[in-house]
């Protein structure tokens, strides 16, 4: 047997630019049409009628511009994720189809850039097949039931992606990332019901290892984000956004906010203005070295939560390598072996839609949310000298858009941008592990699930409960 | 004498269930009969005979020419070691002299089709696991390049009837045997590169590290034959056991496992039998000499001597015999085959007891059985 | 909820109440189907439903962190009732249905009565006081440090009975050594 | 409690370790990005056939003169082990030769093993390399004289593909009686030139010399008993 540790490399790189740069304009362009769609409709919905409204003269238009405001982001949501999942879909098939060495689909529009709109149009026109023996009920009610939870889950994230939006204020719940968990912890008794009432065994079979699945990740995943929830010392997903905002050092993934002093401290010595580097240093760390081994533990902790959370957020959502549930070759489909046209459509929107969610809890929760990534004292865009010139040449043009229309909203807007370029970066991941990994056996997966996640979390949150008392936090 | 314990009762209802004949994994139409437990197995039937043609009845009622174009079809993944069986029994009858270029082309066809045989397996056996979008296609790749090869030769890309009585059809251009060179310098990176990302992956080994154990007692009682074999640790390969053509002439390995044989051995077994089909590929284009390709006219009279032979090559399944009695007439007068892949899928029903559900494709992918084979 | 409430006034109808009814609407039905059905699994799925409208009730009471919790919690442990309902019995009950002997049926009878009358007479005891202090904004930490502080104990003793029921749950679900069941069953 | 520790320090290298492969894995797969595809864009774009393709069968002419090659030896119609093959020929009362009058190919049958175009002694019978024969219906795959001729020029290109030595020109005097059935020109040509002289052959379709061309001069409409029902495949 010979395998030696070397990564073995790609020996031609002849160059496949012509299919990434189709991949490219293919996202960028899609991208842009599902984000003005929506920030179409939330402007419409959110400032434009109000505006309207608010010159009118009659005696109900108060109340009407609050019910479109209140209207806003379940509007959001419901333009959002349709076309969301098409382009999900189109991004996963040429992804694959890049690491595969393949074109991808490239018949239906540009380069393909219509083909799973097509695919939507089809599966809708299909026949709904309802089998014999099927309890009818409850196979109609299993897709609703799973797809349901994901536009109510999707919506107190809202307000922590937008920088806090004062559109998306309706629903910042102070409970906000349990509520988006409760939400999530719905979707499989979808697929339990779906696979019990298709009257088919192999579908009975992927309900119950859904449901088995589902319950013991279901711990994993809240308990990473619980801890995350102690370090931050807040369950509202905007807060927790708004504390990790000032460069890499202070998201969630790198502990948590333990180096935020350091961040602070480093921006001192590089102004060389206000507090110098060690009181900095001492009033985040105050126990010296004590302290700064608890902030290298937490950082270390916090990037094992990291990888538990996206193991657990995978198993959750039944990615590979934890599709148990509708494993192919196994159980055929799975779970929704017997659906077709309608509902299978609804299921499969809901799988993406999931997947997306859970990247934007991770956006969220670990990777600082619309945060850029440079810290602010490393931020050319930071320094006034550079950010001022910039701002008045530009001024003229954004003013009308800023001021006028409120068409755009520049801190929303940049925060906006990072997110999704985040959020997709980690789908983007997901595909790629989709193209690797074989899937898990249900046994191992149990196993890997109580035996190694669940004991590590768990330590992990007595580490963090006990570190978290030697730093300094968010001061 | 064991403490009888009071267990509570916890009886599960089992669950009969078809796997198949239409199933996305099991290779054709395959069904399996199985008593679930939960997730577990109790039992397994297989069912044959789908897939049913009745080649040996086929080939008494064609003539020898006709009957060579037909029996591709038998193992449609490795059609070269069928033809070559059936020349292989025909020659010993006739006591035809096949001449030394044939041979080498033979040999070199042959593990040319070895290797893409269980390039096939490999893409396939990776979907039994459930990688199903990535990996698999990469081994096709390479498969279709030694497809292309075979299409240029033969003219067609899987039922070549290359191999004929007396030789083989065609001589191949000079620069087909650059292509193949050039294809065996750089097929062994590519080996290379799926073994990085398959043999040590932690889910990899967990699906098969210790599944479907094969001992040498069970395989050798069930006749199982070829790499499934010589996972369990038997070194039986017919290339070196009771060598034919020019075989030992060739300096090559036979990957043997002196270890348990589980599912994981057998997919060692082929990817090393891969490598070592490159170097024999590699030795025969260095000593493949000139002359004749063909010592018995291939036409619609083609007529073999009356007598009875048997000849068997190591296919990439096993050993695929063939039995021939020809009473002098342009027909056979009776044929029979050994096919690897029915002695090997009779030893799944023990390797599946007591496995749970997800093991069957694990076990079963790992076999390598190939249904029209089983069937014939 | 400012909105909620101006839009109630402008409207002039109490928006609670009609929530409350429409959520009655959804959990009583329920609540009957889970009794009557023959299926149980499908009773599974309609106790899920009941859950979900008192889930909602507890929304419109301004108790999130209650609501939230009963729609974790209860979901998933419905599920798990459902999956164990569906290995222990016969998915497909409805078919066949059992007769219920007479006597059975007269002492059933007489539990359920009196279980009806006791829930119904602790329902209409009068001392059922409304409180006027407005839901606090922050009562996840005030469930919290109540949690800590006033109700350690009860809490506590609420997680070992809790641990003692898992352990419990652990030991009758451990699987024991294979050879040895079979060699038992072999004997006899 | 050594063993506590020893133990839990293999499980963090163990689960170092299969996070390193998944990582070796990934990174090898996403490499693959920078390589080109494999695919060939293939209604937009022909693939490249090898010239000994066995594709659809057609009829090739001589390609100086134009005439048909086909000497109705019916070799093809006998070896086709799917009995796809129908000839029509008549003896000429004149010349008493084989004058060909239909040649029709059920393509739904043949499996394209390509034993006719072995046995043909003339190269009249070839696989193309076309493979395009999709149809709405069965009897639209039954290909007749008229269809299965090729025309000069794919007979040239075929000629000097496949490597078969060009028919000798032949300059017979063509006493054409008209052929009734096929409008075919090249049939009617084809009938006074049947040259049962075999050509130089090369390595493996040599010329008939068994049992098999004798009764090629027997005019049997079809069924020749030696073989059996088309295969099933």
């Amino acid at each position: 047997m010979k395998i030696d540790g070397t990564v073995v490399r790609g020996d031609h790189f002849s160059g496949n630019i012509a299919e990434i740069r189709k991949f490219a304009v293919m996202s960028l362009s899609w991208l842009t049409v599902i984000f003005v769609a929506v920030w179409g409709v939330c402007w419409a919905l959110g400032i434009f009628i109000p505006m309207c409204l608010a010159n009118s003269s009659f005696d109900f238009a108060a109340i009407l511009s609050e019910v479109c405001k209140a209207l806003t982001p379940i509007a959001a949501v419901l333009v959002f994720i349709p076309i969301n999942a098409m382009f999900m879909v189109l991004m996963e098939r040429r992804a694959l189809a890049l690491f595969t060495r393949r074109n991808g689909p490239n018949r239906v529009g540009p380069d393909g850039a219509l083909q799973t709109a097509a695919d939507a149009v089809k599966l809708l026109l299909k026949e709904d097949i309802t089998p014999t023996g099927a309890d009818a009920l409850m196979f109609t009610l299993a897709p609703i039931i799973f797809f349901a939870p994901s536009i109510f889950g999707a919506l107190p994230l809202l307000a922590a992606v937008t920088n806090n939006h004062k559109l998306f204020q309706i629903v910042d719940l102070p409970t906000g990332i349990f509520y988006v968990l409760a939400a999530s912890s719905v979707p499989v008794v979808g697929i339990v019901m779906g696979g019990w009432a298709s009257n088919n065994k192999y579908s009975l079979m992927g309900g119950l290892r859904s449901a088995a699945q589902a319950i013991s990740y279901e711990i994993p995943l809240v308990l990473s984000l619980v801890t995350i929830c102690l370090l931050a010392g807040t369950l509202d997903v905007v807060s927790i956004a708004y504390q990790q905002s000032g460069g890499l050092l202070n998201w969630n993934i790198l502990g948590g906010g333990a180096l935020i002093g350091l961040n602070k401290a480093i921006a001192a010595l590089v102004s060389s203005s206000g507090a110098p580097f060690a009181e900095v240093m001492n009033a985040y760390y105050p126990y010296g070295w004590l302290s700064f081994v608890g902030a290298a533990v937490l950082c270390m902790c916090t990037v094992i939560l990291f990888g538990v959370y996206l193991i657990g957020a995978c198993a959750e959502i039944n990615r590979i390598p934890f599709d148990l549930p509708e494993a192919e070759s196994e159980l055929v489909s799975g779970y929704n072996t017997e659906y077709s046209g309608i509902k299978f459509a609804i299921f499969f929107l809901a799988e993406f839609t999931n997947l997306f969610i859970v990247s934007t809890i991770a956006v969220v929760m670990f990777l600082g949310s619309g945060d850029c990534p440079l810290p602010t004292w490393l931020n050319p865009l930071s320094y006034p000298a550079v950010y001022e010139p910039l701002a008045k040449a530009l001024s003229p043009v954004l003013s009308v858009l800023i001021n006028d229309l409120h068409l755009i909203n520049p801190p929303t807007f940049w925060a906006a941008l990072w997110v999704i370029f985040k959020t997709y970066s980690l789908i983007f991941f997901a595909i790629l592990v989709r193209g690797t990994l074989p899937r898990f056996r249900i046994d191992q997966l149990m196993d890997f699930g109580w035996k190694r996640l669940i004991p590590i979390t768990l330590v992990i949150f007595v580490l963090v409960a006990f570190a978290r008392g030697v730093i300094n936090f968010h001061v | 004498m064991t403490i009888q314990t009071k267990l509570p009762e916890f009886k599960t209802d089992e669950m009969v269930i078809n796997l198949g004949p239409q199933h996305p994994a099991t290779h054709g139409v395959l069904r399996l009969i199985l008593t679930l437990d939960g997730e577990v197995v109790k039992h397994t039937e297989p069912v044959l005979g789908h897939l049913h043609r009745a080649q040996e009845w086929q080939g008494q009622n064609r003539t020898w020419f006709q009957y060579q174009a037909l029996i591709d079809r038998v193992d449609y993944l490795s059609g070269m070691f069928t033809s070559w069986a059936l020349s292989r029994a025909a020659e010993v009858i006739d006591g035809t002299e096949v001449p030394r270029r044939a041979e080498f082309l033979r040999v070199l066809c042959a593990e040319l089709n070895r290797i893409s045989s269980h390039l096939l397996w490999l893409g396939t056996y990776l979907i039994d696991l459930g990688a199903l979008y990535g990996f698999p296609f990469y081994p096709f790749i390479e498969r279709e390049k030694i497809l292309t090869f075979f299409e240029e030769i033969s003219g067609q890309r899987m039922m070549y009837n290359y191999i004929r009585i007396g030789g083989v059809q065609r001589d191949p251009k000079a620069e087909w045997f650059k292509k193949v060179e050039e294809f065996t310098k750089d097929f062994p990176k590519r080996v290379d590169e799926w073994e990085a990302i398959v043999t040590e992956n932690p889910i990899f080994l967990n699906r098969t590290k210790g599944i479907g154990v094969l001992t040498k007692e069970v395989a050798q009682a069930y006749g199982v034959t070829g790499p499934t074999l010589r996972a369990s640790g038997i070194d039986f390969d017919l290339r070196r056991f009771k060598p034919y053509s020019v075989y030992p002439e060739l300096k090559f390995d036979v990957p043997v496992y002196n270890k348990d044989g589980d599912t994981w051995d057998r997919y060692m077994a082929r990817i090393q039998e891969m490598r070592q089909s490159i170097e024999i590929i590699k030795q025969v284009l260095d000593m493949i000499p000139e002359g004749e390709i063909m010592s018995k006219k291939q036409n619609a009279g083609l007529r073999i001597k009356a007598g009875e032979g048997f000849a068997a090559v190591e296919s990439p399944r096993g050993i695929l015999g063939c039995y021939i009695t020809s009473n002098g007439s342009d027909k056979p007068y009776r044929f029979r085959w050994r096919n690897p892949s029915f002695s090997n899928l009779s030893v799944l029903p023990p390797l599946l007891e007591e496995r749970p559900i997800s093991d069957i494709m694990a076990i079963f992918g790992s076999l390598d059985i190939i249904l029209p084979d089983v069937d014939r | 909820m400012e909105q909620f409430e101006l839009l109630t006034n402008w409207a002039q109808v109490n928006v609670e109440a009609f929530v409350l009814y429409a959520l009655a609407i959804i959990a009583i039905p329920c609540a009957f189907c889970v009794l009557f059905d023959r299926a149980i699994i499908r009773s599974g799925f309609f106790l899920i439903g009941v859950f979900g409208a008192v889930c909602g009730l507890f929304l419109i009471l301004q108790a999130q962190f209650l609501a939230l919790a009963q729609l974790m919690i209860y979901t998933v442990g419905i599920t798990l009732v459902v999956v164990i309902a569906l290995m222990l019995t016969n998915p497909r009950l409805e078919k066949e249905g059992v007769a219920v002997e007479g006597r059975e049926r007269f002492s059933g009878l007489v539990i359920a009565t009196v279980f009806f009358l006791t829930i119904y007479c602790a329902l209409r005891s009068e001392s059922w006081p409304l409180s006027s202090l407005r839901m606090n904004p922050e009562n996840v930490k005030q469930i919290g440090a109540a949690l800590i502080t006033t109700y350690a104990l009860p809490f506590e003793f609420a997680s070992v009975l809790l641990l003692a029921a898992l352990m419990g749950a652990i030991l009758l679900a451990k699987a024991e050594p294979k050879n040895d069941v079979s060699k038992i069953a072999g004997e006899n | 409690m050594f063993n506590l520790i020893g133990s839990a320090i293999n499980g963090v290298k163990h689960a170092l370790g299969g996070l390193y492969q998944v990582k070796r894995g990934l990174e090898t797969v996403a490499m693959h990005t920078w390589r080109e595809p494999t695919t060939e864009a293939y209604p937009d774009k022909a693939p490249e056939l090898p010239p000994h393709f066995r594709g659809r069968l057609a009829l090739t002419v001589n390609p100086e003169t134009g005439e048909n090659l086909c000497i109705s030896c019916r070799q093809c119609e006998r070896v086709c082990p799917d009995k796809c093959i129908e000839i029509t020929a008549n003896k000429s009362t004149e010349t008493n030769k084989l004058e060909l009058i239909d040649f029709k190919i059920d393509h739904g049958l043949c499996m394209f093993c390509g034993l006719c175009t072995e046995v043909c002694p003339t190269y009249c019978i070839i696989n193309t390399n076309d493979f395009e024969m999709a149809d709405y219906t069965r009897s639209s795959l039954i290909y007749d004289l008229k269809k299965l001729t090729l025309t000069q020029e794919e007979s040239a290109y075929y000629f000097a593909a496949k490597e078969m030595p060009l028919p000798k020109p032949k300059p017979a005097k063509p006493a054409a009686p008209a052929a009734g059935a096929a409008a075919a020109k090249p049939a009617a040509e084809a009938k006074p030139t049947a040259t049962v002289s075999p050509k130089p052959a090369p390595e493996s379709a040599k010329a008939p010399e068994t049992t098999a061309d004798k009764p090629a001069k027997e005019v049997e409409k079809k069924e020749s008993p030696s073989t059996d029902t088309p295969s099933v495949n």
